[in-house]
């Protein structure tokens, strides 16, 4: 194909659940119940499949005839509209990640879409009768339009536009059950929470905009490197905060973004509570897409990390992925435990980022939305089954009912905990990718000089584009199993060299620093890599296997085609696609990547043996984790809860950390809340001594006072932060409309008082500069 | 028993006739923001803008003499108040019409 | 009661009339006379026309102070009329004789009986009072004596480098020409505000027929 | 010019070509008797009052097209550099204004028409003070003589306080009536008392020749404390108008009490109408000031209409919270945008020279985009009045059920109204962000944390609404709206999606008003804009 065929393919696939959105607003109603989902699963992702799919052939036919690189160095972009001085353009990003996710999200999206038929034929009515099937579909469809969207962005600006989209939809989604409400406070919970990062994301965005003039993904790279070179620019500045120059504001303002999508540790409060959506949503956004879109930002802007930038993204990823895999072991709440699951997954790609194993993060992101999809899915077959029973304590020994569903699940757990045979090429996703991760972590702690980057490349990565790239291909690392390895894309994709030859010269210098990784997150990454197993295979034994412990849910259990089929899929998928297919793409595009700063962790040359060297032992350790974990999890949980019971008991504190979460919430809730109660206090103390001084004029503001403390101190349990914040808001805006009387007499005293005070102030204070002032006088004669 | 310079209190200058109009303003003012009946208020109004009337024939006369804005400024504040007093007085017998009262206090039934 | 409120109202007038008269005239001294040689010499001012100009200013103040008083909207009137026509006088005492004309008729004779009227139309009894509460009292007292201050602060601080003119005054018939040359626009315009004004105010006026 | 002045006096009066560029407000004078003396031959329906204003509204448009296409491609038009006492100044900015202002004449009596046309009676006296307040409007922004800005003001408001109350049988319309006059009053008083004050300081009632005043006081170092009183005070009567805090209590209570027609048009009108003439004065101070280096010298006017602009933005914003009354969150979230709007004010009035193009620019996309937005959210907001007779945020309950083709656009308009892409209400406040940006200044800078800060606090009111119509539903029946309702939002949302996808030509348009006036040179002065310029001259 040439020309521009596959960035209008994909246009077309992002504009189809966009057409399909607004005529399910309008008409959704009309097409009556099955109707409307079928018109969702196919216009609104059937079509964007499809064209994926012809995406998808037609490029890896591209990389082979080794036309890739032209293709994606013309990407079309028109323009949009000058910002200022700086050119908006508005355009689709061609390169082998983006064919990648897009697939990957079309092909996940869609078999959600189809669970989503039968899981929602008998779940949705049950609110008001009118609307709200046609509606679900709406929201799917829109958050597949913006999805998609966000992954074919070729400009930072448009990705912030659909980034917000996204946001918007998993707001409408998350409390879809807004009758019930914990769904509604989840919401806004939810919304609240990601505009905190995307403020961070937003001064990235400012600093992109206003420092490197553009805001083109592949501009502001090229702009970061040759601003870096000459000294100018952002790296021209003084400016330091935190001990952070304003580089690294730039790339930590844009992680934070990530980290309220992603959910990373200190905005992750958000996404457990999100599962109070519909399962197919906690699959589909909150597993597979949405939150996995913080790490495809972190890809896409990784070129624009400082070394500074980066380990704060490894330290937050690793914080993540520890506490919330140790919190997963005491959720019972089958989706609960799930979601925590996600929250520390997330933080391996997040760490595996930062740590510069730009693939394997990447990797990690498309095996995990397989299998995280399609166990969140097999646990919505679950609920569905148990008629809304979502405590694991009471199922168990399903197996019987729902066959199907356990055994796809058993796949989900193995692909998770990283399940294969070390030293040989067989296993599951997560094996390849997160043993990826962790090798390069260990390379970043342990073998890994300041500088180490510098003198090897300044040897080796300084010729042509071209040739460093086939260079680098020849010894980019790939893992001993690696089942592309030689089949041949390798050497031909090198083609186009991806216009990089930009990248070669700067990026010698620009990174010549980088500082060795703290040992202790290594060993957090391995500690964790035990712990998963193990809390993954208590789920699904406590619900699977075993005897019945309620009769209720077990006789009511039940699983219908539709919905266990799309499962089948994704299990399939789990064991093929992710890694035939995937894995190639990934690596291909990684050399979009690789004047950045630390992708060369991975491909830089004389760490191939490294890192290779460090998976020989790490493929023990760590490649037999899940035979560790599995053990201690059916020894637990063999005969029933009885003996986790006992160790429930047994360690005491450590058990009621961990259920209540670190009292994250609560940590929120002293900050704030208590703090206003501070404020309250001394305001009280005001009204005592000195309001009573203007004892009527005050009267109505002293109410305020009591009742705004009032409000504070008797909902001193309020859930959350959010509440904190909001409750203060709206005081806020009590206070202020205080004046508001309804009596105009006393708007003109108010605004008369303030326009004499101001007018008090400018005597004053133009007083002292009048003092040598005689006369003055302007006078026309 | 006189001071010496007791001719400069004689002097009459635009000082005199500005603080005379200052003091028109704040009656006004006051009247406005303490009266509760709605044509009192409109009476405020009167004399806030004769305040600034007061000025600016005051101007006129030290200031530019010769020129003849600020007669003509002073000319238009008239037309204005005239205008401002009809519409009011328009409004006022509007609000009794429906609230049997011109009580200014009484009208707030929007506030918040 | 009558007699008391009377005397209140006298003294208060009083007292303002002499921290006035102590506030001002040493500032003129210092004020006028310092420029006024630059610019031209000042004629002194006449007793005759001081005593008139203090008596005309008295009286403004004391019926600006008496519509602030009173809490009966026909005293209201009352006292705003005096100070309409005190002022007339201020502009006649400036050599603006067409302003003060203007004034007398226009204000005095239009605006006032306006007022009267809506006083008449909108009350059943004329003499119903309301009364305002004791801290909007003090707090508006408050605001406008610190605004007074602050005016008349500035007033008196302020050197004005004055221009003594003809002093007899500008002409009726420059006033109209200019009128009607340079500031033709605002007057067309002023003539559409009144229609605009005569339409809005005998709409909402007027009785609605059912 | 020279000719003018040197023949006599009475060839002052604009004749001719200078009538041309006061068509358009004679042409809505001329509708105005036309639509007093028609119903003394045609009667007082209803329908014929509406087809005369519509003829008005026609001719009025095509002229104020001309005006516009005149000043801004034969080059006639501009700011003198040399702004010698000029009363009235035709040019770009002016006419952009008029023709937007017509566009929503048009828009309101679209309204009037569906709303309220069935059964009024006096249709006639609601026009001429529709007109009345229009043509105020469109004279203020075009003022510069302290004298015509008064008059200008007055023509606009006193209209105004009488529609606010047309209703006679309704309670809350004269309350709201009654707030508005008398807050209106005292502003207007306090507003002349600071024009005498000025007048006494400079002599002559030409905003330039303040400026000037204004600007040689500052070279010198002397605070004249005067004329910062005088400024201020007259500062009081514009900040009424565009209801900046502290002068905005009127605002809320005169929008909820006034039919919505009427509320549509006071959002939008009078306070552009305010911020455009805030503009041309800070404009005129601008050209005054002898080189880019004294520019700082008006540093203090950037600062007060900056801080003007922080604490308009957050108290609108925090006091829509908790509304109860849709036309009155509306009326808070225009205070709010008119403090957004001020800021792009403060980027013009600042010391930094690219700020005015930028400032300037930002300011007229934004009323162009906020007038849209503000049409939609009311047009719908309106259709609800008169379907179930308030505008309780309850009545939106369920309305993406009850009427689909209201409830998608009010979202649009309510996420514009946020600021949240992929809606053009983000693109003004984009530009508006990007012009205090580069000013590259503390005031920038603080103005754009103000900025962003209060689009966060704004989203939760905005929400509420959206959650209403989406989320929750009680079951009230469908929303039954007139078709040419329904269109006239559906129209608006669409345009807020054309603006945001096709938001260069909107820019570059706004770019080319803004390049004809000059205001990036207006520093530098040249004397083909002083010959070029197009006033009334005085003296």
């Amino acid at each position: 194909m040439n020309g521009h065929t596959y960035e209008i393919l994909l246009a077309l696939g992002v504009l189809a659940p966009f057409v399909s959105f607004w005529i399910l607003v309008f008409f959704g109603p009309k097409m009556g119940k099955p109707g409307a989902g079928w018109f969702g699963v196919v216009m609104g992702m059937g079509i964007p499949l499809v064209l994926a799919i012809i995406v998808l052939v037609g490029w890896i036919g591209e990389l082979q005839s080794g036309h890739a690189g032209e293709l994606t160095a013309n990407a079309y972009r028109f323009h949009w509209a000058n910002l200022g001085t700086v050119p908006a353009t508005i355009g689709v990003k061609l390169d082998s990640l983006t064919v990648a996710m897009f697939f990957m999200v079309a092909l996940v999206a869609f078999l959600i879409f189809v669970f989503s038929v039968g899981y929602m034929s008998g779940h949705s009515d049950e609110v008001d009768g009118q609307c709200k099937y046609s509606r679900f579909f709406a929201y799917l469809s829109l958050f597949g339009f913006s999805m998609l969207g966000l992954v074919v962005s070729s400009s930072l600006f448009f990705l912030f536009v659909f980034w917000e989209l996204v946001g918007l939809c998993s707001y409408f989604l998350i409390g879809f059950y807004f009758d019930k409400g914990f769904a509604s406070a989840a919401a806004i919970k939810a919304f609240i929470t990601n505009r905190v990062g995307d403020f961070g994301f937003l001064i990235g965005l400012m600093l992109v905009f206003f420092q490197l003039k553009t805001l083109d993904l592949d501009d502001a790279a090229v702009r970061f490197a040759e601003q870096y070179a000459a000294g100018t620019g952002i790296f021209a500045s003084q400016f330091t905060m935190f001990g952070w120059s304003l580089a690294t504001i730039m790339g930590v303002g844009l992680f934070c973004g990530a980290m309220g999508k992603s959910a990373q540790f200190p905005l992750h409060v958000w996404l457990p509570d999100a599962m109070a959506g519909p399962t197919p949503v906690s699959a589909l956004i909150h597993a597979a897409t949405m939150v996995a879109a913080g790490v495809y930002l972190v890809a896409r802007v990784f070129r624009l990390m400082t070394p500074e930038a980066l380990m704060f993204v490894a330290a937050i990823g690793c914080l993540t992925l520890t506490l919330m895999a140790l919190v997963a072991i005491v959720q019972t709440d089958i989706k609960k435990c799930l979601a925590y699951s996600t929250l520390s997954q997330l933080g391996y790609m997040i760490f595996g980022m930062g740590c510069g194993a730009w693939i394997a993060a990447l990797f990690h992101l498309i095996t995990h939305a397989f299998f995280k999809a399609m166990l969140f899915l097999c646990s919505g077959q679950v609920i569905e089954g148990c008629h809304h029973e979502q405590e694991m304590p009471r199922m168990g020994g399903l197996r019987k009912k729902m066959p199907v569903t356990c055994w796809t699940f058993f796949i989900g757990v193995l692909a998770i905990s990283g399940a294969g045979i070390a030293g040989t090429k067989i296993g599951l996703g997560g094996f390849f990718s997160k043993d990826e991760i962790l090798a390069v972590a260990y390379v970043r702690a342990y073998e890994w000089e300041e500088g180490d980057y510098h003198k090897h490349d300044a040897g080796e990565g300084h010729g042509t584009g071209h040739a460093s790239t086939v260079e680098n291909d020849g010894v980019t690392y790939r893992l001993a199993s690696d089942p592309v390895h030689g089949d041949g894309h390798g050497e031909e994709r090198a083609g186009g060299a991806h216009g990089d030859s930009h990248g070669a010269a700067s990026k010698a210098s620009i990174f010549a620093h980088i500082p060795k990784l703290p040992k202790w997150m290594f060993w957090l990454a391995i500690f964790t890599a035990y712990v998963t197993p193990f809390y993954m295979m208590r789920a699904w034994w406590m619900t699977f296997m075993g005897k019945p412990r309620d009769q209720h849910v077990y006789e009511h259990a039940h699983e219908i085609p539709l919905m266990y089929l799309p499962l089948v899929a994704l299990a399939i998928g789990t064991f093929w696609a992710s890694y035939k297919l995937f894995r190639p793409l990934i690596d291909d595009a990684s050399h979009a990547a690789t004047d950045a700063a630390m992708v060369l962790a991975t491909n830089g040359a004389s760490h191939t043996e490294a890192i290779g060297a460090a998976h020989q032992w790490l493929k023990f350790g760590v490649g037999g984790a899940f035979i560790v974990g599995f053990v201690i999890a059916i020894a637990i949980y063999r005969k029933g809860l009885a003996r986790a019971e006992a160790i429930r008991k047994a360690a005491g504190p450590l058990h009621v950390i961990l259920v209540k979460k670190y009292f994250f919430d609560e940590v929120y809730n002293f900050v704030w809340v208590k703090g206003c109660i501070l404020v309250a206090k001394i305001a009280r103390l005001f009204d005592t001594y000195i309001i009573d001084l203007f004892v009527n004029l005050a009267a109505a503001f002293t109410a305020r006072l009591a009742t705004f403390s009032g409000i504070i101190v008797d909902n001193g349990g309020v859930d959350g932060v959010v509440n904190g914040i909001a409750n203060t808001s709206i005081d806020f805006g009590d206070a202020v409309r205080q004046p508001q009387t309804g009596r105009v007499r006393n708007y003109m005293l108010f605004a008369t008082a303030v326009a004499t005070i101001v007018i008090i102030c400018v005597l004053i204070f133009g007083l002292e500069a009048q003092e040598t002032v005689a006369s003055a006088g302007s006078m026309v004669p | 028993m006189l001071p010496d310079d007791f001719l400069t209190y004689l002097t009459i200058g635009l000082t005199h006739y500005l603080v005379v109009g200052a003091v028109l303003f704040v009656t006004g003012l006051f009247t406005m923001m303490t009266k509760r009946n709605a044509i009192g208020i409109l009476i405020g109004v009167e004399l806030v803008l004769n305040s600034a009337g007061v000025n600016l024939v005051a101007f006129d006369r030290y200031m530019a003499p010769g020129r003849v804005d600020g007669q003509i400024m002073t000319l238009f504040v008239i037309v204005i108040a005239a205008a401002e007093a009809a519409i009011a007085v328009g409004i006022c017998i509007n609000l009794y019409k429906n609230l049997a009262t011109v009580d200014v206090d009484s009208a707030r039934k929007l506030q918040g | 009661m009558k007699s008391a409120g009377l005397t209140k109202r006298v003294a208060l007038a009083a007292v303002v009339l002499i921290a006035w008269g102590l506030l001002v005239p040493p500032a003129l001294g210092s004020g006028d006379s310092a420029t006024a040689e630059t610019i031209k010499t000042q004629a002194p001012g006449s007793p005759i026309e001081a005593v008139l100009f203090y008596g005309i200013a008295a009286g403004t103040i004391v019926c600006a102070l008496g519509v602030c008083i009173s809490t009966n909207i026909v005293r209201m009137a009352v006292w705003l009329f005096g100070a309409l026509a005190c002022v007339a006088v201020l502009y006649f005492s400036l050599a603006a004789t067409f302003i003060a004309a203007i004034q007398l008729i226009v204000y005095v004779g239009g605006t006032l009986i306006l007022l009267v009227f809506g006083v008449m139309l909108t009350s059943k009894s004329a003499s119903v009072r309301f009364s305002t509460a004791r801290w909007e009292l003090i707090g508006a007292g408050a605001v406008c004596v610190a605004l007074l201050a602050c005016l008349a602060a500035v007033f008196i601080g302020a050197g004005w480098t004055t221009i003594e003119g003809t002093g007899s005054g500008v002409a009726v018939a420059d006033i109209g020409r200019t009128m009607i040359t340079k500031y033709v626009v605002p007057f067309e315009v002023a003539g559409v505000l009144l229609m605009i004004v005569m339409v809005g105010a005998a709409h909402l006026a007027r009785q609605e027929k059912k | 010019m020279n000719l003018l002045m040197q023949a006599n006096l009475w060839a002052n009066i604009p004749v001719g070509e200078h009538l041309a560029f006061f068509s358009p407000m004679i042409t809505l004078v001329c509708t105005m008797l036309a639509i007093v003396a028609c119903p003394i031959v045609l009667g007082r329906g209803s329908r014929t009052t509406a087809g005369i204003a519509l003829l008005g509204i026609i001719a009025t448009f095509i002229l104020a097209l001309r005006v516009l296409h005149a000043t801004t491609t034969n080059g006639v038009s501009g700011l003198s550099t040399d702004p010698g006492a000029g009363l009235f100044i035709v040019d770009g900015l002016s006419a952009f204004f008029q023709v937007l202002l017509i566009i929503f004449l048009a828009g309101v009596t679209w309204l009037w028409w569906l709303g309220s046309s069935a059964n009024e009676r006096n249709a006639p006296e609601f026009f001429i003070l529709l007109f009345g307040s229009a043509l105020g409007m469109s004279m203020m922004v075009s003022s510069a003589n302290l004298l015509m800005i008064v008059v200008a003001m007055e023509t606009a408001s006193l209209p105004s306080y009488a529609i606010v109350g047309f209703d006679k049988r309704d309670r809350l319309g004269a309350e709201a009536s009654l707030k508005y006059m008398v807050f209106g009053a005292i502003c207007a008083a306090i507003m002349l008392y600071g024009a005498s004050l000025l007048y006494g300081l400079t002599g002559s009632l030409s905003v330039a020749d303040i400026a000037r005043f204004t600007v040689a006081n500052l070279a010198t170092g002397e605070h004249h404390l005067l004329l910062a009183l005088g400024l201020l005070c007259f500062l009081v009567g514009i900040a009424f108008k565009v209801s900046a805090v502290p002068f905005h209590f009127w605002c809320p209570d005169a929008f909820q009490g006034a039919k919505i027609e009427v509320t549509t048009w006071l959002s939008v009108a009078s306070k552009a109408a305010g911020l455009v003439l805030l503009l041309r004065l800070t404009m005129i101070f601008c050209s005054v000031v002898g080189s880019p280096a004294d520019m700082s010298l008006i540093q203090p006017l950037a600062w007060t209409i900056a801080i003007l602009a922080a604490v308009t933005c957050t108290v609108g914003n925090f006091s829509a919270y908790k509304q109860k009354s849709v036309k009155r969150m509306l009326a808070y979230s225009s205070i709010a945008h008119a403090g957004y709007m001020l800021m792009a004010v403060a980027v013009f009035a600042h010391p930094a020279v690219e700020g005015h193009q930028a400032g300037m620019v930002a300011l007229l996309v934004y009323i162009v985009i906020y007038l849209f937005m503000n049409l939609g959210a009311f047009g719908v907001t309106a259709m609800i009045v008169w379907d179930t007779g308030n505008d309780d945020i309850k009545s939106f309950s369920g309305l993406m059920r009850r009427a689909p083709f209201l409830a998608v656009p009010m979202i649009i308009c309510l996420v514009s109204l946020v600021g949240l892409p992929p809606l053009a209400g983000f693109i003004g406040k984009w530009w508006i962000l990007l012009a205090l940006g580069s000013l590259d200044s503390t005031l920038g800078w603080f103005l754009v944390i103000v900025a962003v800060l209060n689009t966060l606090i704004s989203l939760y009111y905005y929400m509420r609404v959206v959650v209403q119509m989406t989320l929750r539903d009680e079951g009230d029946p469908a929303v039954q709206s007139p078709f040419g309702g329904l269109a006239l939002v559906n129209i608006c949302a669409l345009m807020l999606l054309i603006l945001f996808f096709r938001a260069h030509p909107l820019k570059t348009t706004t770019d080319r008003f803004a390049r004809t006036l000059n205001v990036a040179s207006l520093t530098t002065p040249s004397p083909d804009n002083a010959v070029a310029s197009r006033f009334i001259e005085a003296d």
